[in-house]
């Protein structure tokens, strides 16, 4: 059988790494599938009713809600974000007391980081609306149909570039969360260890490798033929974008670590219910083929 | 179409008192429609449990979760609210739509340089599949109402204004005759004769573009922003309700379809006296 | 119209709108709208590449099998509604309920039933083009005029003869034309599936242009997805006419 | 009123009856389109049912052909009790039925065609009847290239070909132009006279039945029942001018007409 | 062949002529409809336009209308040539024309609604001639509920209101049954005689000309031309079915037939 994945999104130069990955985990002998979908939560829908085997997301508040016994495995970015605000309209956090703010959508880490920091600062937000879709919400202040939202890395030096000056980004305090995870059904991983984990070991090799030259997407990119009609400015934004993404590549998988971080930040967001200390790591995670990986390559 | 499965059981339990329930009931289904809609409908919720219990799968639930979760939706008060918010850019398209629709359908009917200046592009975009140009809506008017309201046009637009075109030209040549053999002027023949002749027709052009509408309004909700019912499908696919997800995609089907049966029955008595009796 | 007494066809003042988008264009109004001449060289550019081939490889497979799917399915049930009043008064409250409800809010519960990628695709193709099939079908079944059927009946033709020989072919005019309304729904439910839930395809080119702001590409997929849309339509409608044709003044 | 005399028998037993129509009564739900009809329709003959609208002319002529069953009563065709449609009986409709997509030719043939008769032997009868109708050099062509007139005579000519002994035509010129229509009765009666065949005819016009029946039927208004049978006896030999201006053919138009007057508005 | 004298005038210039016809030639686009046709109209009198079809008939009554521009050639009404409609003329259609979203009453009114006059005088004007065609206690009905027959007479009543000097009719009885129609052509007879208004009338149907008309004129197919001018100079005060066995009346029917069955196909 095929391992197939499901993306929440489309291939961009952003997946090109966890592409790559998947090139890697194919050559060791996993039929890889992949499917993209519109959004991370049909994606995680599809591993909920057995369309797909793996999914790419956050689905914390799916976790603890579906009656399917549906596991993260493991960690693939942490959340990097920049709120952003057009100067016009607004200079600091206090600014934004009673005014309206965009956000990817409804539980998602966006939101969660944007309400913490209206805690932090002792404001609140009018209204929040979703827009799903960084490069949207990127588009939508360029254009000035949005005042104040956050964006990616990418949307930040878009931002920076196409109107410099005229974007405050605020100042946003430590916060370690999950972006993105790999996650499946408890029973597939348990079925299908030996392909987990070589997909694992793929991911965690090819994110060092990144990591310790953002260079080598580029080379991967070339490798394996992937995004093969890619423009030249996509081409361009690879390096640029993997330096900037190298801090948010957790190198060891996440793990416990990050699911506590996880717990602490969604509760506060309110994508999980119930206090932080209480949720228990092997509700939502499977460390297994983690661990066994991790005792292979060691950590870093 | 008042679909109206409780009156069956009404009259199937009134006639066992002296005839079986079976004849009362075989006379119901020649006489009446709404037997059958009942009966189709039946059919459609049992499968519908029978595979929810299955399951097919996780994300597949029962009739009775779905309308229980329905239930809950219109009781807590979240399903109101997102109705008042989906119908904001539905009845503004739509009155834009209708406004500007029948203008420019009837200004083409009437003037051979108007159609051949918008007539064929009217026909591209009725027939384009529009849904790809909706997120660059997002683009201009950004993520509110002008944009959800903007999406709802671009659907419903071509089909009111071809339809209105196409009411003008089917105008009775020889009423328009009779006008102009009486010397009524050109606004007399427009007002007396061309509108009310075409206003049936104009009519079902609006229906459709209502039902235009309803798809634009949705896709404006799944594709630019969630918002109303369609935030409500997408939220809750994203926490895993799926009953509620189903019950927010069953219930605008049904509110389209149930507006769009109003609509036609409006139009059958009041607008077409020559169709209404026999 | 008529300029200078010549007529002009109407489907000239395309080429007027070209134009005049070529023109707002070139004035660099708004990054939406570039020239209609670089749209045109972007196009060229696009059907060469090995993605667009094979979106469109993808989206034709989907297409022609959810509409052969509609066709197989919809002829024969709108038939068989306009010659059993028991399927008619079964089906009748579907049909007319699916013609025109939004199909596009029933796309994402059609994946948990019909899976990712390209089955849930064909079935929103499916379903998009079927029901104006069945309406069509029976409408030209109930059309068929009574007097054909007791034409047939009085030299003795038995009943399967009858269907074959009267009903289908008189019926066929507004088979056809269903099928043809039912093309132009297919395409756009081919896009509305590629968007809304997997994103392959044509809905995975739309997707990434537009994020990427590549306009000029995304204008032309967009040009060829109405092009060929028109084009299909144009198709059946001239076979449309030459059934009218025969069929004569109905 | 000398010389045609109008014969008032409700109940003439001829023995040379092709068709025997007894006791019918027809009901559609609510409606009694038809009550106590009883006729008789001799070989070679043509008899005219003429009457107000709505009064079931089409309906008699419907249940003679089998194609709509009877209420009550019988019919009788050569001895045999009719229950459905049959080879001795050949209906020629008023909107024609003719097959759009079908030349005249196999629109004639059809017919046969339905009877499994080989191609080459039915096209040979077909082409006979054409030339017969007056249509030939029209075979090729379809339906809608033909005028009105000449697409009722496609539907007789099916109607010949299949060689029928009753032949039963509702409002069969009432699509047809009224000068062309005057030439298609001229054309009719010769027909008849040469064919031999018994003829059922429906009209509106007092003059077509004058002018082309052996005998009139004629119905009162719904319940339809037989309210008088009339027997123009009028010389077909003579010219056709001269039949229309016979004095006997004038009386009984004229009979007739105040007959149908008092169902008028 | 005494009686009657048709008499064959193309020229006949007559100084009470309301309607003048001169040298109206007719093409639509490749298809000539009219060659070269003059001819007058006298006060007061009924004209019939009779002729195969698509030989002109309703091209040239639209002519004379002004809804249909001529190629060449003039129509003259009442001494002012015509370049459009006018209130002089009336026209009364095959397909009736009514408004079916109106009442009899406001159908009836509606020549005069355009004319602006208020809603009081118009309705008793209107009333007055429902009443005369024979339609009171219909005034609130809509077109759907009355029969062909009756809607026609509403359009009669439309163009009567107007009061214009000359009536337009186009085949006015051609969707109304053949027994209604005799009691119509009556009807309009009456109408003629009490109105005094001038009459263009246009039927397939000979003996409705022969009856109703002062004066039939003769059009050739395609292209139409005048073919024969004749004057029927039947007693009008006689009673129908004396009329209908004149030996004139039948004589000149069979003279037109003769004349038109060449055309016939
Ligand atoms: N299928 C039917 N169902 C119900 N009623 C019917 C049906 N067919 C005919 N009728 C009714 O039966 C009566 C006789 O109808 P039929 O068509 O035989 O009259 P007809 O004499 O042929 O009239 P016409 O001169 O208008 O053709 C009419 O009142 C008609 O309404
Ligand atoms: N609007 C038109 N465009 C082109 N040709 C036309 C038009 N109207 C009439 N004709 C042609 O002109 C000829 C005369 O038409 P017209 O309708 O005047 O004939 P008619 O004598 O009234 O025929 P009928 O007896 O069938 O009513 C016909 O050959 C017809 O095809
Ligand atoms: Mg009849
Ligand atoms: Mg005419």
């Amino acid at each position: 059988d095929p391992m197939r994945v499901a993306f929440g999104d489309i291939a961009t130069v952003e997946s090109l790494h966890l592409l790559a990955a998947l090139e890697r985990a194919k050559e060791k002998g996993v039929d890889v599938q992949v499917t993209f979908l519109k959004s991370e939560d049909i994606a995680a829908q599809a591993v909920v009713s057995g369309q797909a085997d793996i999914g790419v997301g956050g689905p914390y508040a799916l976790l603890q809600k579906v009656k399917a016994p549906i596991r993260i495995f493991m960690q693939l970015s942490k959340l990097q974000f920049y709120p952003v605000v057009n100067s016009e309209a607004y200079k600091e956090w206090k600014d934004l007391d009673g005014q309206e703010i965009a956000v990817h959508s409804r539980g998602s880490g966006t939101e969660a980081i944007m309400k913490l920091m209206a805690d932090k600062n002792g404001i609140a937000y009018s209204n929040i609306s979703y827009v799903p879709g960084a490069e949207v919400r990127t588009g939508a202040l360029l254009q000035g149909n949005v005042k104040a939202t956050i964006v990616d890395s990418s949307g930040k030096r878009i931002l920076e570039k196409e109107a410099p000056g005229k974007f405050i980004f605020l100042p946003l305090g430590e916060v370690s969360a999950t972006d993105e995870a790999l996650f499946a059904n408890t029973d597939y991983l348990a079925k299908n260890q030996k392909d987990i984990e070589i997909l694992v070991e793929s991911i965690i090799t090819t994110w060092r490798e990144v990591a310790a030259d953002p260079k080598a997407a580029i080379a991967l990119r070339e490798k394996y033929k992937l995004l093969p009609d890619a423009t030249p400015e996509m081409i361009a934004d690879i390096e640029p974008y993997f330096t900037e993404a190298v801090a948010t590549l957790p190198l060891n998988g996440g793990g416990a670590d990050a699911a506590r971080d996880d717990f602490d930040f969604y509760t506060i967001s309110g994508a999980l219910e119930g206090k932080a200390e209480e949720l228990k790591v092997e509700d939502f995670w499977d460390l297994t083929a983690l661990n066994a990986v991790l005792a292979k390559t060691g950590t870093k | 179409m008042a679909a109206s499965p409780q009156k069956v059981g009404a009259t199937g339990g009134a006639g066992s008192g002296s005839s079986s329930i079976v004849e009362t009931l075989a006379d119901f289904a020649r006489r009446r429609k709404s037997f059958w809609v009942a009966v189709s409908l039946a059919i459609l919720f049992t499968a519908w449990e029978i595979a929810g219990r299955v399951p097919i799968s996780f994300a597949f639930p029962t009739f009775l979760e779905t309308l229980s979760a329905l239930i809950e939706m219109a009781l807590d008060g979240t399903l109101l609210p997102a109705y008042f918010i989906t119908f904001q850019p539905l009845l503004l398209g739509v009155a834009v739509s209708a406004v500007l629709g029948i203008g420019l359908g009837i200004a083409m009917g009437l003037s051979d340089k108007a159609e051949w200046l918008l007539a064929p592009v009217f026909i591209v975009l009725q027939a384009a599949p529009m849904a790809a140009l909706v997120p660059l809506v997002t683009f201009v008017y950004g993520i509110g109402l002008v944009a959800k309201t903007l999406a709802v046009i671009m659907l419903a637009l071509p089909v009111i204004v071809l339809n209105s075109y196409k009411a003008v030209r089917h105008v009775n040549p020889s009423l328009v005759d009779m006008c102009r053999s009486f010397q009524g002027t050109r606004m007399q023949q427009i007002f007396k004769i061309v509108i009310p002749d075409a206003t049936p027709v104009l009519f079902a052009g609006l229906r459709l573009g209502i039902a235009a509408g309803f798809i634009g309004v949705m896709l404006a909700e799944l594709l630019i922003t969630p918002t109303g019912i369609g935030d409500l499908i997408t939220y809750h696919r994203s926490v895993a309700n799926y009953a509620h997800m189903y019950a927010a995609v069953a219930s605008i089907i049904a509110v389209s379809t149930l507006t769009l049966a109003a609509l036609q029955y409006v139009e059958l008595r009041f607008l077409r006296p020559e169709k209404r009796r026999k | 119209m008529k300029l200078f007494g010549i007529k002009i066809p109407m489907m000239t003042s395309l080429i007027f709108w070209a134009l005049v988008w070529e023109i707002v264009g070139r004035m660099d109004v708004i990054f939406l709208i570039p020239p209609m001449s670089s749209i045109i060289a972007a196009g060229f550019g696009l059907v060469q590449t090995g993605s667009w081939q094979n979106a469109t490889l993808i989206t034709l497979r989907t297409f022609v099998l959810g509409m052969a799917m509609a066709i197989a399915v919809g002829v024969p049930l709108g038939v068989a509604m306009g010659r059993f009043k028991i399927v008619d008064n079964i089906f009748g409250l579907w049909v007319n309920m699916f013609v025109s409800a939004p199909l596009s809010a029933l796309v994402p519960v059609l994946m948990i039933l019909f899976g990712l990628g390209e089955t849930t695709v064909f079935v929103t193709v499916f379903l998009f083009a079927v029901w104006i099939i069945v309406l069509d079908a029976r409408a030209g079944v109930m059309q068929v005029p009574p007097s054909l059927i007791e034409m047939g009946r009085c030299y003795g033709a038995s009943r399967f003869t009858i269907f074959t020989k009267i009903i289908l072919l008189s019926a066929l005019p507004e088979i056809l034309a269903g099928i043809r309304i039912g093309l132009i729904r297919g395409v756009k439910g081919v896009v509305i599936g590629q968007i809304l839930v997997s994103i392959i395809g044509y809905g995975e080119l739309f997707e990434l242009y537009s994020r990427s702001f590549d306009m000029e590409r995304f204008w032309a997929l967009t040009i060829i997805l109405f092009a060929a849309a028109m084009v299909l339509s144009a198709v059946v409608e001239h076979f449309e006419k030459r059934i009218e044709y025969y069929a004569g003044a109905r | 009123m000398a010389n045609p005399i109008p014969l008032r028998t409700a109940d003439n037993a001829t023995p040379d009856a092709v068709v025997e129509v007894r006791d019918i009564c027809k009901r559609y739900g609510d409606v009694e389109a038809l009550r106590g009809i009883n006729l008789q329709f001799e070989r070679g003959k043509l008899t005219t049912l003429l009457g107000p609208s709505g009064c079931g002319k089409t309906t008699l002529l419907k249940i003679i052909a089998g194609l709509v069953p009877a209420t009550s009563g019988q019919v009788i065709v050569n001895g045999r009790q009719v229950t459905g449609p049959g080879p001795e009986r050949a209906f020629v409709f008023q909107d024609f039925a003719l097959m759009p997509w079908a030349t005249v030719l196999r629109n004639v043939a059809f017919g046969l065609e339905l009877k499994g008769m080989p191609q080459a032997e039915r096209h040979r009868i077909a082409r006979h009847y054409i030339n017969e109708v007056g249509l030939s050099g029209f075979e090729e062509k379809y339906p809608h290239e033909l005028s009105g007139g000449m697409r009722q005579r496609v539907g007789i000519a099916r109607a010949f070909s299949v060689n029928a002994d009753v032949l039963l035509l509702d409002e069969p010129f009432s699509a047809v132009d009224e000068q062309n229509r005057r030439k298609f009765q001229e054309d009719l009666l010769r027909l008849v006279d040469k064919e031999r065949k018994t003829f059922l005819f429906v009209t509106h016009s007092i003059e077509e039945a004058v002018y082309v029946s052996d005998r009139i039927v004629l119905l009162s208004p719904r319940p339809g029942r037989v309210s008088q049978i009339i027997e123009p006896a009028i010389d077909r030999s003579a010219a056709p001018d001269v039949i229309r201006r016979d004095k006997g053919y004038l009386d009984v138009v004229e009979e007739i007409w105040q007959g149908l007057r008092q169902y008028a508005e």
